[in-house]
């Protein structure tokens, strides 16, 4: 990684190199198309730096390993796609509850069920956000292009060691396999965060301590001898059925996030000033929308485009701003109508959707037909 | 309930101090009274102190149940994890940190039931690590359901006319798996346990040891086992029988009864150390 | 016996950990314990071996023997 | 305003198709200096069936990835090329294997013929070097990459005892690309 | 069965009782606190009747048990709680693509993760909505009395069968441990569906015909050898790759939900009618509200209550007719927010929610309090 | 590569006809050239001929994998299911029709990987079925990772350096978990497969069939296998010996082979009939 | 408009809170024509710690399953004591053990304490008896349902052999809240 | 030999199933069975046994060997 390079990459290697590049050296997961290649990808590079890959007996076993590992202070992560991403679901609360940093990629494909293995789709965010039991905090980021996959890779990283949560890179067949130029960034051009750990004595040390907003979290082995639960606990983390903490305890986690928004949130505007219809778009899916708007804007029509690079928390301010002057807001999603939800929740004006559960992308021509309407 | 071999000569003269070795303020646990899970902590911790392992060497993870409770009051790096799920997660910490000695206490629900599969899969690795499965042929935790390990026509919860279902032989399945050192003890004999643990900590690789001990609250009431000590004796002391008398006694002596012992190891690499050799190699070091 | 001579043992039972299961009583060789309501208590002191078989299958650090 | 040129190779599973979509836009972005997207799809068999790849170059970022208004296409198979060829723009270009492909669809594009796989076997004793003679016919017919590009392009995907032959496949295909020109 | 008689039951047995009013023959299940007592309850009851009760491995096994013991003809049903019900997303989501008639329950315990296993909780019912990838559709009935228990079972196993679609059953630990006087219905007093199966010849079965809104189903074994598959499929139930097909097929099954709402909606209204201050409440919740708009009428404000007994599809008109006159709606709920969210995309007037997480029910005075503050 | 044994007097004179159990018009199959798929799902056909077993009373089932594509091509009851979770499904299937005959054709990867605890309870529970494990050392449909029961040293695309995982035997698994009819074949000694599955058909209990198969299109290229054909020489044929023949044999002809044939058979009760017996036991039959 | 009776039962895992709850809600509900209803909350241990059994009756459907205002509560323990009686509504009523309650607390409410569990082992030999005896005497003092009613209910819930004991058991609490009451 | 007036045996290949695995001709014993291009074709159709082995190991039903 010291060299500056122009690769010629796919998606999900882009994925992996992102997450070398921000120091993970675990990677646990089995193999579903379309997420396979990182895996690939990683099995091969992981321990050429002293890394740890691991194929595990199933997608639960592979949640369960990096969230153990990264306890143990490696930087970690899995990749999956649908099937494997609803079975990691209960392994992913407990990384928000027990507070363990590691990256959970999921490569999208048709769904429900085994659906279309080799079709692209966006029909997990809102499982993204609500998969498994239980109040909890999201984040969850969905890059477009290649080279932008291994930055918000890195960028997930960083999140989740800063925030001590559960981090979901969510992209879809598309992206994942599609090839695209890609410079490797040098050592030090992109920011890599670490977790804080503790400086206090061991004996002081309480791994959810309310008087942080995110606690240092000490690595097993290193001399805190520390209780990590997925029971409600208190600031040492040993269970409690104290009504105010358990209340607490869950706010907190939540807070954390709620907090930050602002460090969070990543978005792409374009046209957005002034635009009178707006497509607020994430995902493969807003590269058909760039397109559509430009195509627009060369028309005369006042046309803007909002993409979500953070998708959970949802960019309501950044919604909300954009669609001030815009007389509707198309919202383009290879589902049958998730995010629009949100969008519908936000915003005063007319409100869109165009779906596809095809197999097939959304093309930029779908868009502009939409948004035309209302130009 | 007085029996020849507890009239040996004592072997400890001073009480063993598991302060050391508990995390302070946390007693009295949750295990019911007579409960068989206190029991074997307490065999576990003496076979630490033998093993002269260092409390922050070691990571005590375990799963969801009564047994899983174990981790919440030792002075070890604990994880308490998801029903089921423990070796996965051991098998995190043990690769990110080959250093720490990993022991994973699990009930036989846990274990072989919700988590057969991890089960197994840990045992073909052959990963380093030691397997404790706590198994009172219940579901402590929920209430007295019947579980893997539960004999045939036992009552339990969800057994109420005789449970139809046959049992795991853990062990075997051990072996099967790959575990390269598989044992068995109960809480009974408690001395023995604490050896059989000792042995188990020292192995390099995979070591399953099924622990017989008894839920007197759903097991032994819904069986019209009086007591614990009852069970105790009905099940740990007169269901099992060594290994190293098993040549010597009588066919009808051992039918039908559970050997106890060392039964089965063996050398084979370790998951950690191959791992370690592949990166040695691919890395160029 | 000579042996009367010899100091007794001194068994520490912790009440409040002591949850009544009556392990200890039904195991000790030489009979030295007994419930007393809801937990244990010592009957017979003198008989006691030290064998640590009380403590050893107490389930609940309850019990100990010192010589 | 840039331009977009949109390239399809098509065929089944095996004949290389993503290869050489893959190598023909390492040709642009890697060894030229534009930019280029390659994609593909194909059934959830992931073996036989009808497959494509596609290329994208601009000199702009490019955005849509996918072809939708497609400047040439390869077609090695029956199946592919009638899927497939319906997207081809107006004065594009169509390459079909002659053995392969019996029923040759008509269009406002132009359609080159030529014994791709034929070649490859009799003349290199491999078929699968049929890919590497398209791109050599492709570029020819286009000039989209110069030849020096898909000729680095291929050289460094392929393993060095293969170098040769691959080498001489593509020259080849540039060869039988300008007499076919030539006939015209 | 045959005689009318008043028990004293606990919600989870009255759930046990209902599903074997229902005509279910099947149950799967693992243990799982505080939803036990359903299997326990059915383990010594459904062999007295010839049915099946088995204790699987894990929650994964279970819900694929009911689906294959109900392709075989028998109605099925497993229950759970939150851990569980985050394992059985996948299964879920296999059952909704195969449309394959089956109930689950979950009573709703204390989250994320392991969380407060004997506390109540509300926190899984977008869980409900989204937890398996894909789109999909769902109904989820949520009743809040022991008695409504038994018969929303009933109801569940109906629409089930109905609709040829897994139904999921959600309440909480407060109703499912509750015991309260429940009149077993007689033989013939409420109605029970059984699914629709094919008169055609063998050979033109199609299991997927779309020509039905909702296709029939042959069970196997009885001389319609038909194919069953989780992949995208045609309407004879093998796999396709056709964008249309597929398209058309997840539509489909989205479609027959969507479009019998009616029939599936079933809401209670308390002093509606011109309620200034409305609360929109479900499961036990609703009883404080319930409590609660009494009181406040007696106070002598305009309150109302809307009560979802069907929580999926959700009543979005109800609601909204509900709120015609109201300054404001509020929405107590045993987590921090969740339906909360549809209730603000629907309705324009002002949204409170009052949540708690604490293990400890929401009582009718913070409802009250809530409530008064509009009036 | 012609062989002594295929020399042998030919049993069969007319081609059997296979399109009695095929769907009308879903040849070709999607497998790939030389996959053994293919000619383990013939020798079923010809093994369920000679049970006598009707369609309509084979319910065959899943879960996902190139193999577990099998029934969709079958004109049986079929059902294809989760990745790992068709023994769970075809549970659930016999316990509501009894009378059903459930085959189950599974991959080593779906088997045994995801699937593995599924396997070990239904083994247990002695359930009436039989389970086919096509097992050709690697995940396929995902394009060739290696999987529970690629051999150590292999390659993969997840195991470019070799592979450092042992591997299950499956066979000794389903044994240790209670199958209570255990074998093993090949897809190269087709004849054999035929009577192996069927006598596992005629079997009452679960019976577990191990058949070594073979992925030319993964586990033959990673691996330097020139053909489908060296790949069966060397796995199925040179790689494994009969049980009747493994006494008559010097033993460095048996070290490191994998036996063929019926490796455990025995009779205890069948979970469904016990199942009955509880039913007319409390329903006052 | 109808009446509202909360009645709270509390004491450790094990004591048989729940199920005189149960007895007495269905006591109202089955041999009265009451409403009732009865909740309970317990630890995730399931064993030890402090348990309580909540029954609401009243003539009216009872929406509010949780007592929050309660007229009439048992404390076999110190902790439940402790912990629950804040619920206690002016001029409610607390009954205590008084062996196993050492700190009784003070409030707007009437205090009765006896030594019922001592009773239950003295003169019945089974200190599971204990909520039987409470039972009656809660019924003595409250009049909430009638004897008769509280009779059958704890007969319909015990096994045939221990209906005699448990019959006693009820009507000793009767005798002893009588006795109680009379020192007022 | 007397054989040679024997009835030739009919190898019924179908081309659009057979995809050229080539196993039929790797273990027919008797060298009947040749690759020609992408599919099966019968070279020496007197040395055939009618042994039935290149239809049992067939991956694709696509050779039947009818006497
Ligand atoms: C996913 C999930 N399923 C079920 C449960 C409920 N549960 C908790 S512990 C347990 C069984 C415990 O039995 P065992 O492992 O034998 O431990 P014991 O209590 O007997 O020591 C179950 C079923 C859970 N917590 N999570
Ligand atoms: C939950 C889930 N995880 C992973 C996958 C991806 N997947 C499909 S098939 C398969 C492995 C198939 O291997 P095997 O069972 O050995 O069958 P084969 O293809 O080799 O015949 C995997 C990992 C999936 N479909 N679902
Ligand atoms: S329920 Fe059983 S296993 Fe659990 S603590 Fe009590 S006695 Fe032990
Ligand atoms: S030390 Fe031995 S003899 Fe003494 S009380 Fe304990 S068990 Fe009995
Ligand atoms: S064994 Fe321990 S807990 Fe049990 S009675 Fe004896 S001292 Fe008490
Ligand atoms: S990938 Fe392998 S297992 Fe799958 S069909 Fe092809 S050869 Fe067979
Ligand atoms: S029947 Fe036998 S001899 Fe004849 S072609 Fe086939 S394999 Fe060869
Ligand atoms: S075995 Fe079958 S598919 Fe293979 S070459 Fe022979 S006929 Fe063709
Ligand atoms: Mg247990
Ligand atoms: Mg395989």
């Amino acid at each position: 990684m010291a060299e500056k390079k122009k690769l010629f990459m796919q998606g999900n290697e882009a994925c992996a190199e992102g997450a070398l590049y921000a120091g993970c050296r675990f990677y646990a997961g089995y193999p579903i198309t379309p997420s396979t290649e990182i895996a690939e990808y990683l099995s091969r590079t992981l321990p050429r730096v002293g890394g740890k890959f691991i194929q595990m007996e199933d997608e639960i076993a592979s949640i369960s390993a990096i969230a153990g590992a990264s306890l143990a202070g490696l930087k970690s992560m899995t990749a999956t796609s649908g099937p494997g991403f609803s079975l990691k679901q209960e392994g992913l609360g407990y990384a928000c509850m027990a507070e363990i940093p590691c990256v959970i990629v999921d490569v999208m494909r048709g769904g429900p069920s085994t659906g279309y293995p080799t079709g692209p789709s966006q029909s997990d965010v809102m499982q993204a956000k609500w998969g498994t039991h239980g109040d909890h905090p999201v984040i969850a980021v969905t890059p477009a292009y290649v080279q932008e996959i291994l930055h918000e890779t890195v960028r997930a990283f960083n999140l989740s060691e800063k925030y001590r949560t559960p981090v979901l890179i969510l992209f879809d067949e598309i992206v994942g396999h599609m090839r695209e130029p890609v410079m490797l960034p040098e050592e030090g051009e992109l920011e890599v965060i670490d977790r804080e750990k503790p400086t206090c004595p061991p004996e002081e040390y309480l791994p959810y301590d309310a008087g942080y907003e995110i606690p240092p979290l000490a690595a097993f082995g290193e001399g805190y001898r520390f209780h990590v639960t997925g029971l409600n606990h208190k600031d040492d983390g040993f269970p409690t059925n104290d009504p105010e903490m358990i209340q607490e305890g869950i706010k907190r986690i939540i807070r954390k996030i709620d907090n930050n928004k602002e460090d969070i949130w990543k978005n792409e505007e374009h046209y957005i000033d002034g635009a009178e219809v707006v497509v607020f778009a994430y995902g493969s899916t807003a590269r058909s929308a760039k397109y559509a708007v430009r195509e627009l804007r060369k028309k005369g029509v006042k046309a803007g485009l909002l993409r979500a690079l953070t998708l959970w928390p949802f960019p309501d301010e950044a919604l909300k701003d954009a669609c001030q002057k815009a007389r509707a807001v198309v919202v383009p999603e290879l589902n049958l109508g998730q995010i629009v939800y949100e969008v519908e929740r936000l915003v005063d004006c007319h409100v869109e959707g165009i779906y596809r559960v095809d197999g097939e992308p959304i093309n930029p021509m779908q868009i502009m037909e939409a948004m035309e309407k209302y130009s | 309930m007085s029996t020849a071999a507890a009239v040996k000569k004592p072997k400890i003269s001073v009480p063993f101090d598991y302060s050391k070795y508990l995390r302070k303020g946390k007693l009295p646990h949750i295990w019911c009274p007579g409960c068989g899970h206190g029991i074997v902590l307490k065999s576990l911790l003496r076979a630490i102190e033998k093993s002269g392992l260092s409390k922050d060497d070691i990571c005590m993870v375990s799963g969801i149940g009564c047994s899983s409770r174990t981790p919440g009051y030792v002075d070890f790096n604990t994880l308490h994890t998801l029903h089921g799920r423990a070796l996965s997660y051991a098998t995190g910490v043990k690769l990110a940190k080959p250093e720490m000695k990993v022991i994973v206490v699990t009930g036989d629900g846990d274990a072989l039931a919700i988590g057969g599969n991890h089960f197994i899969h840990t045992c073909r690795r052959n990963i380093d690590m030691t397997i404790l499965v706590y198994s009172n042929a219940i579901y402590g935790m929920t209430g007295g359901q019947f579980s893997p390990t539960t004999p045939s026509g036992s009552y339990s919860t969800t057994s109420r006319y005789g449970n139809i279902e046959p049992v795991f032989d853990c062990c075997e399945l051990a072996k099967a798996s790959g575990a390269t050192f598989v044992a068995r003890g109960t809480a009974y004999h408690v001395q023995e346990l604490e050896r059989i643990i000792l042995e188990s900590l020292k192995h390099k690789g995979t070591s399953v040891v099924e622990i017989l001990d008894s839920c007197p609250v759903y097991y032994g009431r819904l069986n019209k086992m009086k007591s614990a000590s009852q069970m105790m004796e009905l099940i740990e002391k007169n269901g099992t029988v060594s290994v190293k008398q098993v040549d010597k006694l009588p066919p009808e002596k051992v039918q039908g009864k559970l050997l106890r012992g060392i039964l089965h190891k063996e050398d084979r690499p370790e998951y950690c150390e191959e791992y370690q050799k592949l990166i040695d190699r691919v890395s160029g070091k | 016996m000579t042996e009367a001579a010899k100091k007794l043992p001194r068994i520490v039972i912790q009440e409040k950990l002591c949850k009544g299961c009556s392990i200890c009583v039904d195991f000790c060789p030489t009979n030295v314990l007994e419930m007393r309501g809801p937990v244990v208590a010592v009957k017979n002191l003198e008989a006691c071996t030290r064998c640590q078989l009380c403590d050893l299958r107490c389930p609940d650090f309850a019990i100990q023997v010192f010589d | 305003m840039g331009y977009r040129y949109e390239l399809r190779f098509s065929g089944s599973g095996g004949q290389g198709m993503i290869l050489a979509g893959i190598i023909m836009a390492e040709a642009a972005c890697i060894y030229e200096d534009k930019m280029a997207v390659q994609s593909q799809s194909y059934g959830p068999e992931s073996r036989g069936g009808a497959s494509k790849s596609e290329v994208v170059i601009s000199d702009e970022p490019i955005d849509y990835p996918k072809a939708t208004s497609i400047d040439c296409m390869l077609a090695l198979t029956q199946e592919a090329c009638s899927k497939y060829h319906k997207d081809i723009k107006k004065d594009g270009i169509l390459l079909v294997d002659t053995e392969m492909v019996a029923e040759v669809p008509q269009g406002d594009f132009k359609v080159y013929e030529a014994p791709i796989i034929e070649s490859a076997r009799e003349e290199f004793g491999k078929t699968i070097v049929a890919n590497i003679i398209s791109l050599g016919m492709i570029t020819e017919f286009t000039g989209v990459v110069s030849k020096e590009a898909i000729e680095k392009a291929v050289l460094a995907r392929v393993p060095e005892a293969f170098k040769d032959l691959n080498r001489r496949a593509l020259h080849f295909g540039f060869e039988k690309a300008k007499e076919l020109k030539g006939k015209e």
